[in-house]
């Protein structure tokens, strides 16, 4: 079954591939710290026949070595952010954007073969449910092969041998064995690795990891957590986060985009969001969160609903929830405007108001 | 079993001029031993690799075969024929009296033979010297070189089922124009020229090939695609025959169409509605719609032409639904009469002769009985009362009698005959087949029992033959059709 | 749906059956009972068949001269007076050796009319098996590629439209068009595959057509609506994020967990091509086991319609046999499975 | 049903050495104990696997129980089978909620048909069961409005909510919810977790609450009870099994949490720094994970009382501690 | 669905087969069955609007009279194969694990036998009748829906929600009504459109075998095959029943199509959840009818 795939249709890159640091190995070629390598600008997503604005505005940028973590409610645009960022966008979803820069690439306009030679090389991806992106009828080592074959130009032994590398690399143990394995004979954990595996196979600067951790059990969640940091610590990676478990991303990121309704409502520095809220919705999702805290206690909630996608007012979207909410809040649309050193709040009471994590929201 | 298709032209001196093969779309038999064949259209193909002590000629009167003569004597009970010096079956083992008289003993007395019932009448087969046959009979009976020119006369090789009667259903062993090379069940039988056959000299065709008889609809594309040479073909598709540049030959056979009625179930039981029946029924109507055409309106179970067509029958139950309704009042049915109209296949005629009973006040419902039955529940069981049959000829007429009429006759349901019908039809076998009285008291019996009898015959059925261009035309033989003279290319 | 489904190793009982499930004992030995099971039942309905029919060898064989003694006698003859199930038991016993017992009809072994039969059908339906694969795999993919594009819209169209027809209107089309019209074919007949390959080709090719269009109009059909749902999978998507090409995406990955429902549809018109094809074998006057049967029901030679209707029962499950191979083979992980807890 | 009144101490649910196996030989849960009184919520908590599922799906009769006695409320629930099952089921004392909500439901009925199912089968006249659905309804905070949606027209929590006004609106003693949050993002967590802090103070259920997430659980549960590859490793009071483990498979969960601090990091480097062996067929559970692990760890450790109220299956509690922090 | 054009032409076609199977006879401008021997195989004219046939008979009217008796041939067939397959189908969900497995074999025992051939024999043996010919192949498609409803009352047996009818102290009768018919009805619907087509189909051909035939009564399949033998004469009347059955047999494969491409999982999930979260068992896991069985049964557990 094995001696079908013989040769890649692609363009194959043997040169560029020769030149790839094995994993674990020398980081050779590595970004310069701080380089950019994922650009977004006035990203814009609609859904449906309508063509609703689900996400809007949306605006960031990830460096070499960053990770940017993206949170919110659910269905507050992140999956799409993250698909529009990668070019997978389901169907009935389109998006536009000002700028969609991958290290200097521009990925607006890239074609199906130049979609191709991204990915599986410098743009890599991990989602929730890791079992499900894998094919059930092929072995784990051969899915992972298979695009360093394609992409790297490797033979069949060396394309083996550097996955048993990689399989090894994110923590897998007995890597030779788990080649030959099928998807369902690994467990969740494992099966995130091997995704991890797959998707930092080709060096990427960028990993978007989108409710990567979401299913596991706490330690294993852990587990992959801190092997995404050493990756990035080891490889330069930038990585883009999403969660809706603000401990998770509090605990990981960098910087810290909060969603509310398809907007970024809040962006900066990870520590000092979590320290000083500007938003009251950043403000109430910490309350809700409890970071970290195991004591028994009164159980914090955001009254109300986030609106659907094109059901959000004119104003402020999170007016109608938002106990700080004012007249003013409730006309025009609200920008979001710079806030000190590196941060930004879409917030018209921003500056009156005082917000502090400790602050319970209403119960 | 037999290989190949070489062809072997060894030994073929005097076949000077055979060459060609034809491809003859009709029928396979059911078996390829005539004492077990099962259907009588066999005679067709089982004529071409058996040959009999007689033959018919083109108008059903027996002449020499393998017999170069006979005679009767003075009483008609005893029938001595003559055989052909050096005659041989087809492997080339010597065909003499003994392995004649052989082979009528078996038809005559096989548990399992379906042609004895036509020899019941011979008492013993002799074979004093090696070229003369004699058949003794316990009485008159002047039909016997008729008889004997189809199935039941076909000689078999005796070494053949001395030692494997079995192997005959598949492998036939004779003495006829054409011996089998290969036969491939409901797919086709090949056989090539026999040489050794009496009269070699005049087969023409060095090989000839047996189909199935494809589908009414594909059977003009099978003739112009030349799948094959000659076919039958219904009479529907004359036109398409012609005008896909077909020759097409329309040639008399003894087929007739014919109603069976059972006179012992009601409504039958009454005369009168018999009557009427025959009146009720367009014959002109059918043979415009059932043939296009082609045939021709019979009130008798012979064709116009053969010795037995009375030209006093002919009109004798013209269209008159008038004459029906009366007749059918006069029985006791003024409103008219159910009854049901059993057949094999719905379509066309049946259909047909429902609508036009129902305008004289019959009302037919139509019901269909699965073909392979049809024996088994008119013949046997005689439980239908009026059944659409087509009668295929007798190599003899006192059979076709029997048949048709006779107590034991298959398409006599009624199972009786009038006493005078029964005296015609002994003076017919008693009456030497040249004897200048011979169509006189042939024709006689036929009027007796078209108007005695309550078969309704319809019109008879033509044989119509599409053939290339490339075939020479095929003689019209009216009982068993015959190749002699036939040529390819 | 085929005849012994074969089980497929499914459910955490079989998580850890990898692909060597194919030759365990335990799956070969269920799959072997499966199938003798169907074959013993099947051929209780074919007998059953003949058995509560009220034909006999006499009405066949004696005809118009049948005597209640002769009857008798060929009843006995043929063991008819046997009680049924002693009838069956002898049957079957002698059918598994390879005896079907005579033609009332002909007196010809049935064995040797279904031997000679049966090239016609096995080498006329793997010709249009072959037709059928190509065929509808082709039109299957190329509609899927692009669903709901023009191609898939034409693919689509001939599809229903092909489902639309009955096969003899195909067949006779056929015949019209390319036989007479074309003279590119004969309109009809067999030359058997090993007298004469170029000639069999010959006379094959167009009942192979006529035969393979319906199934090809399933495989295109069913391939197509898998490929398209298996497409949105996110293992597809998987495949995409690796940056593959959609070419290889499609063949590499999804077509070989999308074709199991087209193999099964595969493997369920098997029995019409071999023994379905009334219709094709009448038209194009092929002396295939169809036409056996056809003639022995209108005959009620009832020993051909048990021999035939078994003998195809026969291939039917042998070709199951081979699907169910075939979808274990394209599938060897058993998908669906859920992962086996700690597997860690 | 019994209805003698169990005295106040009386555990409402009693697990007693509980046995579970899909396939002989091969026990999913194996020797469990557990006991929540009304008014309790005890959590439940486990890796992948662990059994927790088939711990509560055994108690409400939905798993081959191969050995052990579960009573509730008095009444041995093992024991019974076909009308006493179902007279019992249809009393709608136990009620379980599914992990999965959306596939628990119907998706063809109405909520309100959906929370009404029990009262129909027990034959509650139209009128009164549209009166109680709605008070269920009231009791979870579910608008009116949304009596006449089907599931796939609701958000995640409200089908949650839906699934709980269903087990409540038998009035139920015992509560059996299955991983009621883990799909819900953390406000939507919160409501429903508050709700069932609400309904035990109310309605004295006792509730065994299901979860990965140690936040729910310290937020709700009085006690926790750990399951490990189908044994209950540890067992006590929810703050004190979180902040002092007497497990180290216990530590492990607690300090893999996010938003640890350094301190916990050091300790999980312990924790997880033993070699994985294949675990062995027999003895500790864990110790082929354990970085304490040693010869003592052969035989199955005892289920042992150091603290009133406290529990642990580890042949090391008393030292393991000692040994993490050298 | 009502809006999708193909859905909506598909109703069309039906409501009007329907509307003339029943009245069809009664619209007939003349006499089906008059025969006019003057007027064979007339091309169209003013009295004959669609010519006549090989007896001279008004097809025009034998079309319209014949809807009836073919439309109801077909569901007759597909009526007893409802019968014969649904209820077992849906009953051996609750067998005993030998009753199931051999009631499976049996299914495919008879799905094994070739169709046609089957038929053919069967009509041998019952009588050769349109009646025969139809209950020989309802039992022919009976194992169809025997499978269909099976599988799909097994799907659901193992849903969760019949799980937690039980656990309600639910009935089986309770459950069936509640929660498994609803579910299963669509896909039988399925099943029985695409049935209906192949028995309509069915019926043109073992016509054109001679089998099944009831004249004088027009059908399409005997109207067609009858045709065919007259070619020569009007090489396009075949076109006219053809292209009943065709509009006919199209729109019921289309019908089915739409339904089955309808899925009842991709509804909008309007609250978002969890994007990739959807019922893994449950009506949508039952469309494919060809999908094979799992072969390990659900364990029956009653602590
Ligand atoms: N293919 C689609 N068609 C229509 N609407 C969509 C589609 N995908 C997403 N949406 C809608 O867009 C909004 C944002 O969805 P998205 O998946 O990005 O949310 P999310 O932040 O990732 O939520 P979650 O935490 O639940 O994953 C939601 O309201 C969702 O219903
Ligand atoms: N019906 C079943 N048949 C066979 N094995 C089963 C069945 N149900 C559960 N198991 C097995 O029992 C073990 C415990 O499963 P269970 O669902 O109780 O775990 P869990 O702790 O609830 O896990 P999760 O956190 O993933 O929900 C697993 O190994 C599982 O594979
Ligand atoms: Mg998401
Ligand atoms: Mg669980």
């Amino acid at each position: 079954m094995s001696a079908t795939t013989s040769t890649p249709d692609l363009d194959t890159r043997p040169a560029a591939a020769a030149e790839r640091p094995v994993p674990g190995g020398p980081v050779s070629g590595q970004p310069v710290p701080g380089r950019p390598v994922l650009e977004v600008e006035g990203l814009r997503v609609t859904v449906g026949r309508g063509r609703t604005e689900a996400v809007r505005e949306v605006s960031f940028t990830v460096r070499a070595g960053e990770a940017v973590g993206l949170v919110g409610e659910s269905g507050s645009g992140k999956t799409l952010t993250c698909r529009a960022v990668l070019g997978l966008p389901a169907a009935g979803v389109s998006a536009t954007a000002d700028t969609l820069d991958l290290g200097g690439t521009d990925l607006l306009g890239l074609d199906g073969p130049g979609w191709q030679r991204l990915r599986g090389s410098r743009l890599g991806a991990v989602f929730q449910d890791p079992g499900s992106y894998l094919n059930p009828s092929l072995t784990v080592g051969r899915q992972l092969a298979e695009p360093l074959r394609a992409h790297g130009g490797l033979n069949r032994t060396e394309a083996r041998r550097r996955a048993v590398e990689l399989f090894d690399s994110v923590g897998l143990r007995d890597p030779e064995a788990v080649y030959d394995r099928y998807p369902h004979e690994l467990s969740g954990g494992m099966l995130q690795r091997v995704l991890i595996a797959i998707a930092v196979g080709g060096d990427p600067d960028l990993l978007v990891a989108d409710e990567a951790t979401t299913a596991l059990d706490t330690v294993v969640q852990a587990e992959v957590l801190d092997l995404l940091a050493r990756l990035r610590t080891e490889r330069g990676l930038g990585l883009l986060l999403v969660s809706h478990d603000l401990a998770v991303v509090a605990e990981v990121t960098d910087r810290l985009l909060v969603f509310y309704a398809g907007e970024v409502v809040e962006d900066g520095p990870t520590a000092e969001v979590v320290a000083s809220p500007a938003h009251p919705y950043t403000e109430a999702l910490l309350a809700v969160a409890g970071l970290g805290d195991h004591r028994r206690g009164p159980l914090p909630v955001i009254p109300g609903h986030p609106p659907a996608p094109g059901e959000a007012p004119t104003g402020c979207r999170f007016a109608p929830r938002c106990e700080y909410a004012a007249e003013a809040c409730t006309g025009a649309p609200v920008a979001l405007l710079p806030r000190g050193e590196g941060r930004a709040v879409r917030c018209r009471r921003a500056d009156e108001l005082t917000l502090g994590p400790e602050r319970p929201a209403t119960t | 079993a037999c290989g190949g298709t070489t062809v072997a032209p060894s030994g073929s001196a005097d076949a000077a001029g055979s060459s060609g093969t034809l491809k003859w779309g009709w029928a396979l038999p059911t078996s390829w031993d005539p004492v077990f064949s099962s259907a009588g259209w066999d005679v067709h193909v089982l004529s071409l690799v058996y040959a009999g002590l007689t033959k018919l000629d083109e108008s059903g009167k027996a002449v020499p075969a393998l017999a170069a003569s006979w005679k009767y004597d003075a009483d008609g009970t005893r029938l001595t024929f003559t055989l052909r010096p050096g005659l041989a079956f087809e492997d080339g083992s010597p065909l003499d009296a003994t392995a004649v008289k052989k082979s009528l003993d078996r038809g005559r007395t096989d548990p399992k033979s379906l042609v004895a019932p036509q020899l019941t009448q011979v008492k013993q087969v002799l074979a004093p010297d090696a070229t003369t046959v004699v058949l003794e009979l316990s009485s008159p009976d002047y039909q016997l070189p008729n008889l004997l020119a189809g199935k039941t006369g076909l000689v078999v090789n005796p070494k053949a089922f001395e030692v494997d009667a079995a192997a005959l259903a598949s492998k036939p062993a004779g003495a006829g124009p054409f011996s089998l090379v290969s036969y491939v069940q409901n797919s086709k039988a090949v056989l090539k020229r026999n040489p050794q056959y009496w009269d070699a000299g005049s087969i023409k065709l060095e090989n000839f090939e047996v189909y199935p008889l494809p589908d009414a609809a594909t059977v003009v594309s099978g003739l112009q695609s030349g799948q094959f040479d000659v076919a039958q073909i219904p009479g529907s598709q004359v036109e398409a025959a012609k005008a896909a540049g077909l020759e097409v030959q329309e040639i008399p056979s003894l087929v007739v169409a014919v109603l069976d009625v059972n006179t012992t179930k009601a409504p039958f039981d009454n005369p009168d509605v018999v009557e009427a029946l025959k009146f009720a029924i367009d014959r002109e109507a059918l043979v415009k719609t059932q043939l296009f055409g082609h045939g021709e309106v019979n009130y008798q179970p012979f064709p116009k032409g053969y010795v037995g067509h009375d030209p006093g029958s002919e009109d004798l139950f013209r269209y008159d639904p008038d004459k029906a309704r009366a007749l059918l009042a006069k029985a006791g049915h003024p409103d008219g009469v159910d009854l049901t109209l059993t057949t094999t296949a719905a379509q066309g005629l049946p259909e047909q002769v429902q609508a036009q009973l129902k305008q004289v006040g019959i009302r037919a419902n139509i019901e269909v009985i699965p073909a392979a039955q049809a024996t088994q529940i008119v013949y046997v069981q005689h439980s239908k009362a009026l059944f659409t049959d087509q009668f295929a000829g007798r190599d003899s007429a006192a059979q076709a009698f029997q048949v048709l009429f006779g107590e034991q006759g298959l398409m006599n349901p009624g199972r009786s005959t009038p006493p005078e019908l029964a005296a015609a039809v002994k003076q017919v076998s008693r009456t030497p087949l040249d004897s200048p009285d011979y169509p006189k008291a042939l024709q006689a019996a036929t009027a007796v029992a078209v108007r005695t009898m309550p078969n309704v015959f319809l019109y008879s059925v033509p044989r119509l033959l599409a053939r290339r261009r490339s075939v020479s035309a095929i003689p019209a033989f009216t009982v068993v059709q015959r190749f002699e003279g036939v040529k390819v290319g | 749906m085929s005849g012994a489904a074969l089980p497929v190793p499914a459910g955490r009982a079989a998580g850890w059956v990898a692909r060597r499930a194919v030759r365990t004992p335990r799956s070969a030995g269920r799959v072997l009972a499966s199938a003798v099971t169907v074959f013993l039942l099947s051929s209780v309905l074919t007998f059953g068949l003949g058995a509560v029919s009220d034909a006999n060898p006499a009405a066949a064989v004696l005809g118009e001269t049948a005597t209640p003694a002769d009857i008798a006698r060929l009843d006995h003859e043929f063991g008819l007076d046997r009680p049924l199930w002693a009838q069956f038991g002898s049957w079957l016993g002698h059918a598994v050796q390879g005896d079907l017992g005579r033609s009332w009809f002909t007196t010809l072994p049935v064995t040797d009319s279904i031997t000679a039969a049966l090239p016609v059908d096995l080498s006329m339906a793997g010709l249009a098996l072959l037709f059928a694969v190509l065929l509808g795999s082709a039109a299957g993919i190329a509609a899927a590629l692009r669903p709901g594009g023009r191609l898939d819209r034409v693919v689509t169209a001939l599809c229903t439209l092909l489902g639309t027809l009955p096969a003899f209107v195909v067949a006779i089309g056929l015949i019209t068009l390319v036989a007479v019209q074309l003279r590119l074919l004969p309109s009809g007949g067999y030359v058997p595959l090993d007298q004469d390959p170029a000639e069999w080709l010959r006379y094959a090719l167009l009942p192979a057509l006529a035969l393979s269009l319906d199934a090809a109009a399933g495989i295109a059909r069913q391939l197509r609506t898998s490929l398209v749902g298996a497409l949105r999978e996110n293992y597809a998507t998987g495949a995409v994020m690796r940056g593959l090409s959609r070419r290889r995406v499609l063949f590499g990955h999804v077509l070989r967990n999308a074709a199991g429902p087209a193999v099964t549809v595969l493997g369920m018109s098997v029995p019409m091509l071999i023994g379905g094809a009334v219709v094709t074998e009448r038209i194009f006057n092929l002396p295939g086991i169809a036409q056996l049967s056809l003639r022995a029901a209108e005959q009620h030679d009832v020993p051909v319609i048990q021999g035939t209707l078994l003998v195809t029962v026969a291939v039917v499950l042998v070709a199951n046999l081979a699907v169910d191979a075939g979808l274990l083979a394209l599938n060897p992980a058993a998908r669906r499975a859920p992962s086996p807890a700690g597997a860690r | 049903m019994t209805t003698s009144v169990a005295a106040p101490e009386d555990p409402l649910l009693d697990v007693r050495d509980l046995r579970v196996a899909f396939e002989p030989g091969t026990p999913v849960l194996d020797g469990v104990d557990l006991a929540v009184r009304a008014g309790e919520v005890l959590g439940v908590i486990g890796e992948t696997g662990s059994g927790k599922t088939t711990l509560a799906r055994a108690v409400v009769g939905l798993a081959p129980v191969a050995a052990g006695r579960i009573t509730v409320d008095g009444l041995d629930r093992t024991a019974l089978r076909g009308r006493a099952l179902r007279d019992a089921r249809r009393a709608g004392t136990v009620q379980y909620m599914f992990q999965d909500p959306l596939r628990s439901l119907d998706p063809d009925l109405t909520v309100l048909r959906l929370v009404g199912q029990p009262l129909a089968i027990t034959g509650v006249p139209v009128e009164e069961r549209r009166h109680r659905v709605l008070a269920a309804l009231d009791l979870v905070g579910l608008d009116h409005a949304l009596a006449d949606r089907r599931p796939a027209q609701l958000s995640g929590g409200q089908r949650q909510r839906v699934a709980l006004a269903r087990a409540i609106v038998t009035r139920p003693r015992l509560l059996l919810a299955d991983e009621p949050v883990s799909a819900l993002d953390a406000s939507s967590r919160n409501h429903v977790l508050r709700l069932l802090d609400e309904l035990r103070g109310e309605l004295g259920l006792a509730v065994v609450l299901i979860s990965h997430d140690l936040d729910s659980l310290a937020g709700v549960a009085d006690r926790l009870a750990v399951l490990y590859r189908g044994r209950v490793v540890e067992s006590g009071p929810t703050d004190a099994v979180l902040r002092s483990p007497l497990h180290p498979y216990t530590a492990l969960l607690a300090a893999s949490a996010p938003g640890g601090g350094p301190a916990r990091h050091a300790e999980l480097a312990v924790l997880r720094s033993a070699a994985t062996r294949p675990p062995a067929a027999s003895g500790c559970a864990f110790a082929h994970r354990c970085p304490f692990a040693d010869a003592a760890c052969a035989p199955r450790p005892e289920f042992r009382t150091p603290a009133a109220d406290r529990a642990a299956a580890c042949h090391h509690a008393p030292d393991w501690r000692t040994r993490l922090a050298a | 669905m009502l809006r999708r054009p193909v859905v909506a032409l598909s109703l069309a076609v039906l409501a009007a087969v329907a509307l003339l199977a029943v009245l069809g006879g009664r619209l007939a401008p003349l006499d089906p069955l008059a025969q006019d021997t003057a007027q064979l195989l007339r091309g169209p004219s003013a009295e004959h609007l669609l010519g006549t046939d090989y007896l001279g008979r008004d097809v025009l009217s034998r079309l319209l009279a014949g809807t009836g008796l073919s439309v109801a041939a077909a569901v007759e067939a597909v009526g007893a194969a409802l019968l014969l397959g649904v209820l077992p189908g849906l009953a051996s969900v609750r067998f005993s694990a030998p009753l199931a497995w051999l009631s499976l074999r049996a299914v495919d025992a008879l799905m094994t036998l070739p169709f046609a051939l089957f038929a053919i024999a069967a009509v041998g043996v019952l009588g050769n009748g349109l009646h025969q010919a139809m209950l020989a192949l309802g039992v022919l498609l009976a194992p169809l829906f025997f499978r269909v409803a099976r599988a799909a009352a097994l799907g659901l047996d193992r849903a969760q929600y019949v799980e937690a009818a039980e656990l309600m102290g639910a009935g089986r009768l309770t459950v069936l009504r509640t929660h498994v018919w609803r579910k299963v009805l669509p896909t039988v619907a399925v099943t029985a459109a695409h049935a209906l087509a192949t028995s309509l189909l069915t019926v043109a051909s073992l016509t054109f075998l001679g089998i099944g035939v009831q004249p004088p009564a027009p059908t399409w399949g005997g109207m067609l095959a009858g045709d065919l033998g007259f070619l020569a004469q009007q090489p396009w009347a075949p076109a006219l029943p053809a292209a009943l059955i065709m509009l006919t047999v199209g729109a019921l494969n289309l019908l089915a199509d739409a339904l089955q491409d309808a899925d009842p999982a991709g509804s909008a999930d309007p609250a978002g959840g969890r994007g990739s979260e959807r019922p893994a068992d449950g009506p949508s896991a039952l469309r494919k009818t060809t999908e094979r069985e799992e072969s390990h049964e659900r364990h029956h557990v009653h602590a």
